[in-house]
């Protein structure tokens, strides 16, 4: 019994991770309409970020987040601005095969940057754990899941009650409508994609804390995000959180109870078997039109 | 009423989420004449046309194609026996030519033996549009739009064609062309049943109107009959209380 | 559109021919650049029969180059005493067959699936493939599958490959061509253009994409049997390549989407570009793709075919319009 | 955070902007300089094989610079030649890889150096086999490769199947002598095979198998795998996988206290970072390692290992590791081989290579017939952490400490 509760909160844990990973990948799927093959790059950017930050300044890299996330912010609204905006209302593999460029651009530089090297960040409490009853927990995943709740939360509360989410939402809707009542929808895109990579750099500060980090891991938070996205559904944190709670628990129960080299085997089939039950993720399009 | 009926419904319902869309319409469609189906807005005649084309499955009743059954068959099959639709909104292959779009229907359509590159050319000259066969779809105005859509419909040598609001939207000149188009369409052999908004192009051209309110069928007759009818007055004038 | 068939033939075997003749002249390396350009074209010709006339862009095609692979490879593995020139038929049979049932059985659900879900979906069919093969013992896809040497003893294996790439390069092509022009193919192109409306015009659209994955499946199959014997070892990270579904994709959108000549045209420019012209950018390479890639989206969003088309209505335009 | 200075970074910009330009398809002239010896073959610098690869790749420029650099080229047969090193990336793509070896051979590249990973280096050693030409490799130790019957390929190492028969005989030499073992490896060919080894030395040195576990290959969290050796615990806990991943366990040991009396990881504590990353928890951990910089091994021309660690920092600020010094003798194998067939014709150099039995400053060179590294003289000596430092434990002629055990728990260590 106590394995079984055991797994669950692991898979809890890791899944709220996967949940603030892939929000900002959803973002702009859901707004933009396209699929940003380099949302990995923007997450180990963050991770970089933070672990450059942490170390010169010695603070705990939790604390480095509102550093990372302005300097993504910065550079999601240039990128958009500059490139995506280009290719953003052509065919949906243009702009996908765009951002796999940039990835391929950005994986390169790192590798010159900040070398091959798998690095880590090691806060000061990275080896602690506490025990809840019988259940144990690292406190770095479990203050890493807390940091990622309340981010996720910041960012339903942006979307829902601010007047740039609220521009969000009206432009993911009725494009057309939007840009008629005079929404500036090329600032609104940048915009939107501005919060997804500081979203994604938020995530990867928790990623490099948790797990040891390479510029080669890029592919894996992208293709986590896409899961992620396809399993809760598209544009909204409360189904980033849906889906990773689903792969975070999968996974670990797969691992346990099937064997630890198959959470990759069922993460993949039920995304296969959810696509077809339900293409549009367990919450749906948060952008789509009401009928 | 010597031939047999080309089309038969009988006591066809569908039901949305409890909302009755179409609520018990039985009509029969005598081959070689025009039938409109009229009706206010959300009377049911999109969906009627739906069902007909195998689009939406009926909640009770049953289609009948020259006496067989064709309730619950796939679009396609049902394209196959020759049934053909044109839309109201037309959604020609936009990135083909006008005479490629209609070879498409001239290649599937109605199952047997055909003349390809006849029937296309066949179909061209019958809706008019001979002229800008080689033109991409994606420049052609609403109204060619309209007779392109109409030409791909016949090119599937269809016995039946539905046509959903062909002059919606069409100035006076467009309107008559098209109605031109029809009668040429009827006279080549083929049964066309419109829902048609435009009452005096319906007057026109109809050889038999039916009438539908709130999915029922309230009204059946010749065209002058149909305008004498009470309840259709009401219908579109609204009851004086 | 309008060339005669038998033209048309013969200028593809004409072609066939200089280019079979063609290591005769070449320097090794640039058969071996051949090689690869004939494998990536013949691939992305595969591709395109489902995701260029259908529009069905599959994300995932690298799954059935590993499962036609793996399966041969592990068939052979028990026929030891066979002829190896019986062998590489043989297995080219076992690859296209387990491919075949592999395709048709995911066809019918994943074929529901439009668009980016559907290219998504099939991603997720190559990595659970990948997995399986990774994770099941028997299947040898991490310890890695050794493959026979088939090429006969007086060839050099690598002119052997070659030769077996084009010949297989041009029966995909001249099957593609006589989907293109068929019935069948008119079917594909009305499923690409509105599926719903090809459906109403009677065209049995069900069929018709089942069929079309499944030839695509299958032929991508067959390459990837080749392939595996050419490298003689392979382990799962040797096949089941997510750069490979991406280069699918991009041949065709380098060349020209949804044509017959632009997926070759892209493999051909983007073989030549990485491995010739880029190779020797020791760490640097992944830089000058990925700008290449993005220069391409903004510069040739039609791809290459579409540049010459556009080039050619410009031209029209500018012939036309004195007259009005 | 940079490793490689600026400096550094804008002169590779450069050239290779310089070969971009230079990388017109023209074929290069066959032997671009007479009297200079080159040498070919891929490094992954991208992908996810890059960190080996630029250690890999840092140990052939090493190597080739000292000889032309500080020992003016080397002597063959009475004739001076300078070193080249022409490598490409291959980006872990075995389809690259043949073909751009290829053009190596085809502009008269007699010698090779292997990539990493058996399914890069087996299709590439296919093609420099046939050209006749010798691969001195340190990336791939499947058993594939050296039992196809090839004649021209060399291993740095023993193959995957034999690389922990020293382990085993470590273990046998602690105190109390351990009864029971578990091990747990990562699903990539290299750990998987050497899963496989690790199993075949232990049994066959009378330890009892407690459990074993595979890992996806690149797993993000293994405490299903830790809640299961608690619930069953062995004395030893074998890991093989890559560095990473050794971390990564080793952290989850930490952090949910699950205690061994020796954790033995195949990679990672030989790694300075990696033992910086523990901290005092590193304190005891046990690893594979093929080179230190302590060995004791004479060389010709460097002198010991000191002496090339401290010439490889006046080149690198990046923390040298093992693949760096087996790069570099894969370098120092060749010319030893080249000189003892006093020629440079290929085929010369593989016969003298196959009879091979060189002392380095990495250790003594010895292959099998089937061209891997002689299971007992270039198999791993194992190395243990012990006050913050690598010392070597087994076997006796080269160690430099006593090996600890059994290890405290992970509370006792903080």
């Amino acid at each position: 019994m106590n394995l079984i509760i055991q797994t669950l909160a692991d898979g809890l844990v890791l899944g709220g991770i996967y949940a603030l990973a892939a929000v900002g990948f959803s973002l702009i799927f859901g707004v933009l309409h396209v699929i940003n093959l380099s949302h990995g790059i923007l997450v180990l950017l963050g991770a970089y970020l933070a672990l450059i930050l942490s170390t010169t300044l010695r603070i705990d890299p939790l604390l480095t987040m509102p550093a990372v996330m302005a300097v993504l912010f910065v550079v999601g609204y240039a990128y958009q601005r500059l490139l995506i905006q280009r290719a953003v209302d052509r065919s949906p593999l243009g702009s996908m095969l765009l951002t796999f460029g940039v990835a391929l651009m950005l994986q390169n530089t790192m590798i010159w940057v900040f070398s091959p090297d798998m690095k880590s960040i090691t806060p000061g409490y990275a080896l602690a754990s506490f025990k809840l009853g019988a259940i144990s927990f690292d406190a770095v995943r479990v203050s890493c899941l807390l940091a990622s709740l309340v981010m996720l939360c910041c960012l339903a509360a942006l979307l829902k009650f601010s007047a740039l989410g609220r521009v969000i939402r009206a432009t993911a809707q009725q494009t057309l409508a939007a840009r008629l009542c005079g929404v500036n929808v090329r600032h609104v895109y940048a915009l939107t994609f501005a919060v997804s990579a500081a979203f994604a750099g938020a995530s990867g500060i928790v990623i490099g804390i948790i797990l040891p980090f390479s510029p080669a891991d890029e592919g894996t938070w992208t293709l986590n995000a896409f899961v992620v996205v396809v399993l809760g559904g598209v544009g909204s944190p409360a189904g980033a959180l849906i889906g990773g709670l689903l792969l975070g628990i999968v996974s670990t129960l797969t691992a346990q109870y099937i064997g630890p080299s198959f959470p990759n085997v069922t993460m993949f089939l039920l995304l296969v078997l959810l696509l077809l039950v339900r293409p549009q993720g367990l919450l749906g399009n948060a952008f789509a039109p009401s009928r | 009423m010597s031939a047999a009926p080309i089309l038969g419904v009988e006591a066809l319902s569908k039901r949305f989420r409890g909302l009755l869309a179409i609520s018990d319409v039985s009509f029969t469609v005598e081959p070689g004449s025009i039938t409109s189906v009229i009706g206010p807005n959300g009377a049911g005649k999109s969906t009627l046309f739906n069902l007909v084309t195998g689009y939406l499955a009926p909640t009770a009743g049953t289609v009948l194609f020259k006496g067989h059954p064709i309730t619950g068959l796939a679009t396609n099959r049902i394209a196959e026996l020759g049934i053909a639709r044109a839309f109201q909104i037309a959604r020609p292959f936009r990135d083909l030519s006008v005479a490629e779009n209609v070879r498409i229907g001239a290649l599937f359509g109605k199952a047997g033996r055909r003349d390809v590159v006849a029937t296309t050319r066949g179909a061209l000259e019958l809706a008019g549009i001979a002229h800008l066969a080689e033109e991409p779809a994606s420049v052609l105005t609403v109204g060619q739009l309209r007779h392109l859509e109409v030409a791909r419909a016949i090119a599937t040598r269809a016995d039946l064609l539905l046509a959903d609001e062909p002059c919606a939207g069409l100035n006076p000149t467009e309107t008559a062309a098209m109605i031109d188009v029809l009668r040429r369409i009827r006279s080549s052999g083929v049964t066309v049943v419109l829902v048609e908004h435009d009452m005096p192009s319906v007057m026109e051209v109809s050889d038999r109107v039916l009438v539908l309110e709130s999915g029922r069928l309230i009204a059946d007759g010749t065209p002058g009959e149909v305008s004498k009818n009470p309840q259709v007055i009401a219908a579109y004038l609204g009851t004086p209380d | 559109m309008t060339q005669k068939p038998a033209a048309f033939v013969a200028i593809i075997l004409g072609c066939a021919v200089v280019l079979a003749l063609a290591p005769l002249i070449l320097p090794p390396f640039y058969v071996r650049v051949g090689q690869l350009m004939l494998y990536s074209a013949g691939l992305a010709v595969a591709w395109t029969i489902l995701g260029g006339f259908a529009g069905y862009a599959s994300f995932g095609h690298a799954a059935f180059i590993g499962v036609g692979a793996f399966a041969a490879g592990l068939v052979e593995e028990r026929l030891t005493g066979l002829p190896p020139a019986l062998l590489l038929p043989i297995g080219m049979l076992v690859g296209g067959l387990a491919c075949a049932i592999l395709s048709a059985a995911v066809a019918y659900p994943i074929l529901r699936l439009r668009g980016t879900f559907f290219a998504i979906a099939m991603l997720g069919v190559c990595h659970v493939c990948a997995e399986l093969n990774n994770n099941i013992d028997v299947l040898q896809g991490s310890l890695g599958l050794n493959f026979p040497a088939v090429a006969p003893a007086a060839w050099d294996p690598a002119v052997f490959f070659y030769e077996l790439y084009l010949a297989a390069g041009v029966v995909v092509f001249l099957i593609a061509w006589q989907i293109q022009r068929s019935r069948f193919g008119a079917g594909l192109l009305s499923i690409r253009e509105d599926e719903d409306t090809a459906r109403m015009l009677g065209v049995p659209t069900e069929r018709y994409k089942r069929i079309a994955f499944v030839a695509s499946a299958v032929l991508t199959g067959l390459l990837g049997v080749i392939y595996a014997h050419s490298l003689g070892y392979i382990t799962t990270d040797s096949v089941y390549r997510d750069d490979t579904n991406l280069s699918l994709i991009v041949y065709s959108l380098l060349g020209g989407m949804g044509t017959l000549f632009g997926p070759v045209i892209g493999a051909f420019m983007l073989v030549f570009i990485t491995q010739v012209v880029l190779a020797r950018l020791l760490d640097f390479h992944l830089f000058a793709t990925g700008l290449l890639l993005v220069l391409l989206v903004l510069a040739a969003p039609g791809g290459v075919l579409g540049l010459v088309k556009s080039w050619k209505l410009r031209r029209r335009a500018a012939a036309t319009a004195p007259a009005e | 955070m940079s490793v490689h200075s600026k400096k550094a970074t804008r002169r590779r910009v450069m050239s290779a902007l310089g070969a971009a330009a230079l990388a017109a398809p023209a074929i290069r002239s066959a032997h671009a300089q007479a009297k200079t010896i080159v040498f070919g073959g891929s490094v992954p610098l991208t992908g996810a094989a890059a960190e080996t690869g630029l250690n890999v790749n840092n140990g052939y420029i090493t190597a080739v610079s000292y000889f032309n650099d500080v020992l003016g080229g080397v002597e063959i047969a009475g004739e001076k030649y300078k070193l080249e090193l022409k490598l490409f990336d291959d980006a872990s793509d075995p389809a690259r890889a043949t073909t751009l070896i290829q053009r190596q051979i085809d502009e008269g590249t007699n010698f090779f150096l292997g990539s990493f990973g058996s399914n890069i280096v087996l299709p590439t050693a296919a093609i420099t086999e046939r050209a006749k030409k010798p691969m001195v490799q340190t990336g791939g130790g499947s058993d594939a490769i050296f039992t196809k019957g090839f004649k021209y390929v060399f291993g740095m190492y023993p193959r995957a199947t034999r690389q922990f028969a020293s382990t085993a005989a470590l273990f046998k030499t602690l105190t109390p002598t351990p009864q029971t073992y578990s091990v747990i490896w990562t699903n990539d060919a290299f750990s998987k095979t050497a899963g496989q080894g690790v199993k075949l030395s232990c049994d066959a040195a009378g330890f009892k198998k407690l459990d074993e576990f595979e890992l996806p290959a690149k797993p993000t969290d293994v405490s299903s795998v830790l809640g299961s050796v608690r619930a069953n615990t062995p004395d030893l806990l074998v890991c093989v996988m890559h560095d990473q991943d050794s971390l990564l366990i080793a952290r989850q040991m930490v952090a949910s206290n699950t205690n061994v009396k020796c954790l033995f990881q195949g990679l990672g504590p030989q790694l300075a970072s990696f033992r910086e990353a523990l901290g005092k928890y590193s304190e005891y951990l046990m690893c594979s390692t093929y080179w230190d910089e302590s060995v004791p091994y004479k060389d010709k021309f460097f002198g010991d290992s000191r002496k090339f660690v401290e010439y490889y920092k006046t080149k690198f600020t990046r923390p040298i590791a093992y693949h760096t010094a087996g790069a570099a003798a894969c370098i120092e194998t060749y010319i030893l081989a080249m000189q003892a067939a006093k020629s440079t014709n290929p085929e010369a150099v593989r016969d003298a290579l196959s009879k091979a039995d060189y002392e380095t400053f990495y250790s003594r060179i010895k292959f099998t017939p089937d061209g891997d590294g002689d299971a007992i003289i270039m198999g791993s000596m194992i190395g243990q952490v012990q006050k913050t430092k690598l010392e070597i434990v087994f076997p006796e002629a080269a160690s430099s400490a006593k090996a600890l055990y059994p290890q405290p728990t992970w509370d006792k260590k903080a």
